[in-house]
């Protein structure tokens, strides 16, 4: 931390405390501090267990796999070979398809991305262990969730293009999605307002009498958020069935998690409304499933909301907005003490002797390949530089349900321009 | 036909809604076992349930996020912000969710929730008890603003708000909750059980939303405004000698032009009243379409009558509140040039 | 809880969970399950404890008098006998001006009051506790540091009169105060806003390097708000020097505590951020001390913010534009089992020697004299109704440090019309 | 004099308040380590340290809180919040806190804070990166609103805020951070290297807030608008054959009206411009206060040019963005008429 300098002309001598980063361009990175527990040192509560009594979840971390790649421990979910399989090639598909994006954007395809890349495992175990009727509210890094729910790839290229496939019109930046028929809420440029919407949801469900639970997504840094406390404060005293989780990568574009965690885990934070907060391993695709499948069956029986921390890491940029060498230390990201997803899901398979590193190869092949012919596809549907778009009436349409007098005025000066 | 006033107008409203749909319900402060500070929601905890008369805590942003996630969830929420001075807590949520989802989701995703806030001066509230803050959310796309000015259109506007696909934020002038009331605070009290407009279907009716209402013909000037400075404007002219054209715009977005228009096409002159401060008030917005549609025809600038901009002091209340004094000189100025 | 009947046409069977009130008018008042520890049971920790080694004070409730009005327990402040004597006679000066102003309220002299019977230890203990240069952001409910710091009576009046002598020029509700003398900062009408300013006023003197604190007060039912959130996201990032206190009297208007404490304490709400969460009695004038002492002592010291949660009860109505009959159980106050502060420091410093009940009843009168003394001169300088005010113009200044020329514009015409 | 563009500039501005003051620290998300994501306060950071140039959580409501408690204890905080259109959370307290804390303190306390904050189109940003909600401030007593058009105005102007002892609110159009944008998309970029405005004095001057700038002097029509929208006119004006006065106006609130009201005098027509949404825009004050000024010299409607009443969408950027053209068309249509 750089302490106000005393040779700086007219500056006070501060006693302000100012939270450190994990790393910074002139500095190695160094995670030896952190504590990272053994499978077989979590429990496994009741999903009716009170919060209180399983507050020791909130600060330690809920791990599966150990680091042999062996499943262990009293969280270990209960998937069938296929499932892991299956989990397995969405996050790779997800990682290829953030790349091929990210580099189609560098291309100047698009406008703008953000890849979820180290941080497969949140999307696609999390909603695999949900069902298609619970209801997503996700933030910008959770298109593995769009995976899980089996969406067309060639769809979210065209969101992405902007082009006159897109299904929401051409209205929003590239990878705000919106799914309607995945329960996949329309994806919101404010951080955190989904966040209160999703206890809303789900008061609706229970309102209703229906067993539908619903999910959010926030970023670490968007905790900070007064959306976030809001959906703690109406969760908590509605007992909504709902999944809060905060998806710890521990970066906020240049700013550490420290300026958001409070000395503390984000887990922690539901315990002063009562609420179970259950830290996991990020990057344990069965860790991550059991946690969630856990809450789920404690939202579905009535006990209310969890707050779930999945402790992660933001491998690369925040967006292509960004270049992180300036901030973090370089490479930052190949010391972060629990490995990468994808690798380690693979080699769990691989000692289980459900997979190969031969498969592995021919799979990425096969997924790299498909990638290649949706975006042809995708791109023959046009583009945002060249088209076709939508047409441009359409900008005045769904501002309201029925377009008022002044838009269709407004629409038809346009068309004269 | 029953007498009502404006708050029992608004109640019956949400009452016959809730009665004909469960997806309705009403919530916010004190809205559930209390009925709210201002009684709108009196005795639907009793009739509903407190499930569907829902007392929420005091987070006007939390209370609007939940209420979204409802509408998407199809409910139609009626949620009340005690205050309308309290209901910037809760603009995020309004301008950058509600009022655009429809929009940014190319229609797939909507929430049809109606915001009821009271609003306006003259019960010595001070400056956080008094506000009018419509104007903020005329600019922003995708929300229908209204403010009615008397318990028939309350009822029937709420009614079609609630009935509505799109979001509105429904302002009530709390002046005038009791009685219609024009200005004159040292006049005694009159209840709206002896205004017309206080006569009142119990059964279910709707007025549609975006259309004014003509209040007097006239062919002198025509006033233009909304809520309770109708009847301070109405009774200014009633004491003038001025053959004056009232309009109530009842609905702010959508608005009715066609009806300003045709008005001051007759009239040729025109003076907006609406009691929240002047700089970019909803007096700005009229002023400019009026002068846009009818520049021809103006026989004179258009006038803007509205509150000082200062924010609403305690003790100056009747210094702040547009006058009848104030609307009749700007009549008068009107009518003077040629 | 009101279930949804069955009976009622086109209604849902919710499933929702709705929070319940202490009691309602149909029903008797029952504080029977509310656990009250004894002063001996709590424990005093150093100041510069790690919140989490002391979570259990958030759970617990910190007491000085037990219930034979002795002073006992870790948490004994050292307070003179003199000081004890200025704390009672300050909380009867309060009570006795809020009983003079609800009054002169209900005889139309004044446009609105609002009481804090019931919970004057709360302000006076906490005043007294803090140096007069630390800064003072309240509530409107937190008179008592007015009189805890000595503010002019008459003064006072004149703000609830909106009158010629009002500091704050007429601007303000009643009871709005605002005072710079004091290091009380003006009130706002819009709750917790102030909490999140207190942070900053409080980050503002570390960054001087100064050893000024602030403290903050919010009701239990503004701790929803997200001004709250705010405060305790940023005093724990920046361990702000700042104590936050939550006045629990129950009630919020006629929303029952339950709809803001997420089923625990509000105490709790601070173990997620790493600080310090106390719940004090707050009708126990010592332990209000204590508590807040060691507060400020941990903030001076550099350790950063502390939440405290003042458990007392609002024996009034919320302000006077309600009647609390008509949401509570009548008469509710008299089952509060933490009786009244002022009577139990009355009840202690007799069973010290220091005080008898004819000094009270003395006592009593002559502060019910000055009150209506102090009101004459008060009224003496004019009343909304009749005035004098200040001269309208007024109204047009403090817009802007300068009078911009369109305010100057409007205040002409004002004074033509 | 050194050639800087507006980042520099304002980046300039806000060192040397910096070195002359140890009261005045910025502060906001990522203004810190990385000197914003727009690098308004690179260098900040390594000259004055983490403790004045402050990195803070994202949440532009806590932000604000604390930036006005900062303010009461004597700091002179200069806060970004990232894009405008994340502003909403922290309407509550900007609108209710610290545009009215003065006033309702009867002039006891008050908060320099300066908001700066990038907004309006044109870089693809889409609904959430676009916005230009300056009109909602100025509807607010107590706060003053200033856009800047060029490098030398937002250094003068910004250190005019930094010093001012009332709240100021900083719009910044992203669009003209590194050159001046006549609307053109399809043009290569010119940098503020080859534009007189982009001569900015690397020592402290201050550009006294609340007064326009005359750019053309012209005799045939007054083109009234701010920001970005400066050089699209000017552009607009340049490539015409009309001889328009165009005016900058620098300031929204307070609005030197004086300066526009000479000129609408002079040309008897106006032309009005800005990014933002039509309705309720910036642009209805400013028509109406010109039509209440000038009514009698006025020889044509007074006319908007602005962005649609729609959200900002990504696929029609330059749809929505007002055109050369459609200021032109503007122009065109005030000169017909007689
Ligand atoms: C209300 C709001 N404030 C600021 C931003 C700008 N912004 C976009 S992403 C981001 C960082 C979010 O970090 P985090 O929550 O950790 O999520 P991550 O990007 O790491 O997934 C910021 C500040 C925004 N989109 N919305
Ligand atoms: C932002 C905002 N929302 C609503 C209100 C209206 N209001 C005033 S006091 C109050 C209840 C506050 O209760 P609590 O925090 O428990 O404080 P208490 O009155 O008990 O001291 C409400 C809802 C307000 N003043 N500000
Ligand atoms: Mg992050
Ligand atoms: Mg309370």
């Amino acid at each position: 931390m750089q302490q106000p300098n005393d040779a700086t002309p007219a500056s006070y001598r501060s006693k302000l405390f100012i939270p450190q980063a994990s790393s910074r361009p002139d500095s190695t990175p160094d995670f030896s501090h952190l504590d990272i527990p053994h499978p077989t040192d979590s429990f496994k509560p009741d999903v009716l267990t009170p919060a209180l009594e399983m507050q020791s979840l909130a600060y330690g971390l809920v791990r599966v796999l150990n680091d042999n790649h062996e499943s262990c421990g009293p969280w270990q979910p209960q998937l069938t070979n296929e499932q892991l399989i299956q989990g397995l090639t969405k996050m790779m598909t997800v990682r290829a398809y953030d790349d091929r994006m990210f580099k189609m954007q560098r291309q100047g395809k698009l406008s703008f991305y953000v890849k979820s890349s180290g941080e497969e495992a949140v999307s696609i175990a999390q909603g695999m262990a949900l069902q298609d009727s619970d209801m997503l509210f996700p933030s910008y890094r959770q298109q593995g969730l769009l995976f899980a729910r089996n969406h067309d790839i060639e769809a979210m290229m065209c969101q992405c293009l902007s082009n006159a496939k897109d299904n929401i019109k051409g209205r929003q930046m590239p990878i705000f999605y919106s799914s309607k028929q995945h329960n996949f809420f329309s994806i919101s440029g404010n951080l955190a307002t989904q966040y209160s919407q999703a206890v809303g949801w789900a008061m609706a469900s229970a309102y209703k009498g229906e067993d539908h639970i619903a999910a959010a997504w926030v970023g670490d840094g968007t905790t900070a958020a007064a959306d976030v406390y809001h959906a703690l404060v109406f969760g908590s005293t509605y007992k909504a069935p709902v999944i809060l989780n905060v998806v710890n990568n521990q970066w906020a574009i240049s700013t550490p998690q420290s300026f958001a965690s409070a000395g503390t885990t984000f887990a922690a934070r539901s315990i002063g409304f009562s609420l179970p907060g259950i830290r996991v391993d990020g990057n344990d695709f069965l860790a991550v499933y059991a946690v969630t499948q856990w809450a789920a069956e404690r939202a579905r029986q009535g006990a209310g909301a969890t707050l779930i921390e999945l402790y992660t890491y933001r491998k690369e940029g925040h967006s292509t907005s960004d270049n992180p060498d300036a901030y973090r230390g370089k490479n930052e990201g190949d010391h972060w003490p629990l490995g990468d997803p994808i690798e380690r899901l693979k080699l769990h398979l691989i000692k289980q002797g459900l997979w190969s590193e031969q498969q592995h190869d021919e799979l990425f092949n096969q997924i790299t390949q498909q990638m290649t012919e949706c975006w042809k596809r995708a791109l023959s549907h046009g583009s945002l530089d060249n088209g076709p778009h939508w047409p441009v009436s359409s900008m005045f349409e769904d501002v309201f349900e029925q377009q008022p007098k002044h838009l269709a005025k407004q629409s038809q000066l346009i068309s004269q321009s | 036909m029953a007498k009502m006033n404006m708050i029992q107008a608004l109640n019956s409203a949400m009452d016959s809604c809730m009665a004909n749909d469960p997806d309705v319900l009403v919530m916010g402060e004190d809205v559930g076992f209390f009925g709210g500070v201002f009684r709108c929601t009196d005795g639907l905890y009793e009739k509903y349930g407190a499930h569907r008369a829902l007392d929420m805590p005091i987070a006007e942003g939390g209370i609007m996020g939940v209420a979204i996630g409802m509408g998407v969830n199809g409910l139609r929420p009626v949620v009340e912000i005690q205050f309308s001075d309290y209901i910037y807590p809760a603009i995020d949520q309004i301008v950058s969710e509600l009022a655009r989802l429809r929009h940014r989701s190319g229609g797939e995703y909507f929430a049809p929730v109606v915001i009821r806030t009271p609003c306006g001066g003259g019960i010595r509230g001070g400056q956080t008890h008094s506000q009018s803050p419509e104007a903020l959310f005329t600019h922003s796309c995708g929300l229908k603003t209204v403010m009615p000015s008397n318990p028939y259109d309350a009822k029937g506007l709420l009614t079609a708000a609630i009935e509505s696909n799109d979001p509105v934020i429904f302002f009530e002038p709390k002046r005038i909750y009791n009685g219609p009331f024009d200005g004159d605070h040292e006049q005694a009290a009159t209840p709206w059980s002896s205004h017309p407009k206080g006569d009142v279907p119990e059964e279910h009716y709707t007025i549609e939303i975006g259309k004014a209402a003509v209040i007097n013909e006239g062919c002198d000037v025509t006033v233009i405004t909304y809520g309770n400075m109708v009847h301070v404007a109405q009774a200014a002219i009633n004491k003038s000698h001025i053959n004056a054209e009232l309009i109530d715009i009842r609905t702010l977005v959508p608005l009715d032009i066609d009806t300003i228009q045709a008005s001051v096409a007759k009239t040729g002159r025109c003076v907006i009243v609406h009691e929240a401060t002047l700089t970019s008030g909803f007096g700005a917005e009229i002023l400019s379409q009026v002068q846009e549609q009818c520049f021809w025809e103006l026989k004179a600038p258009i006038e803007r009558v509205t509150g000082w901009d200062t924010p609403y002091p305690h003790a100056f209340e009747w210094e702040y509140f547009p006058s009848q004094k104030r609307i009749n000189d700007a009549m008068l100025r009107t009518m003077e040039s040629n």
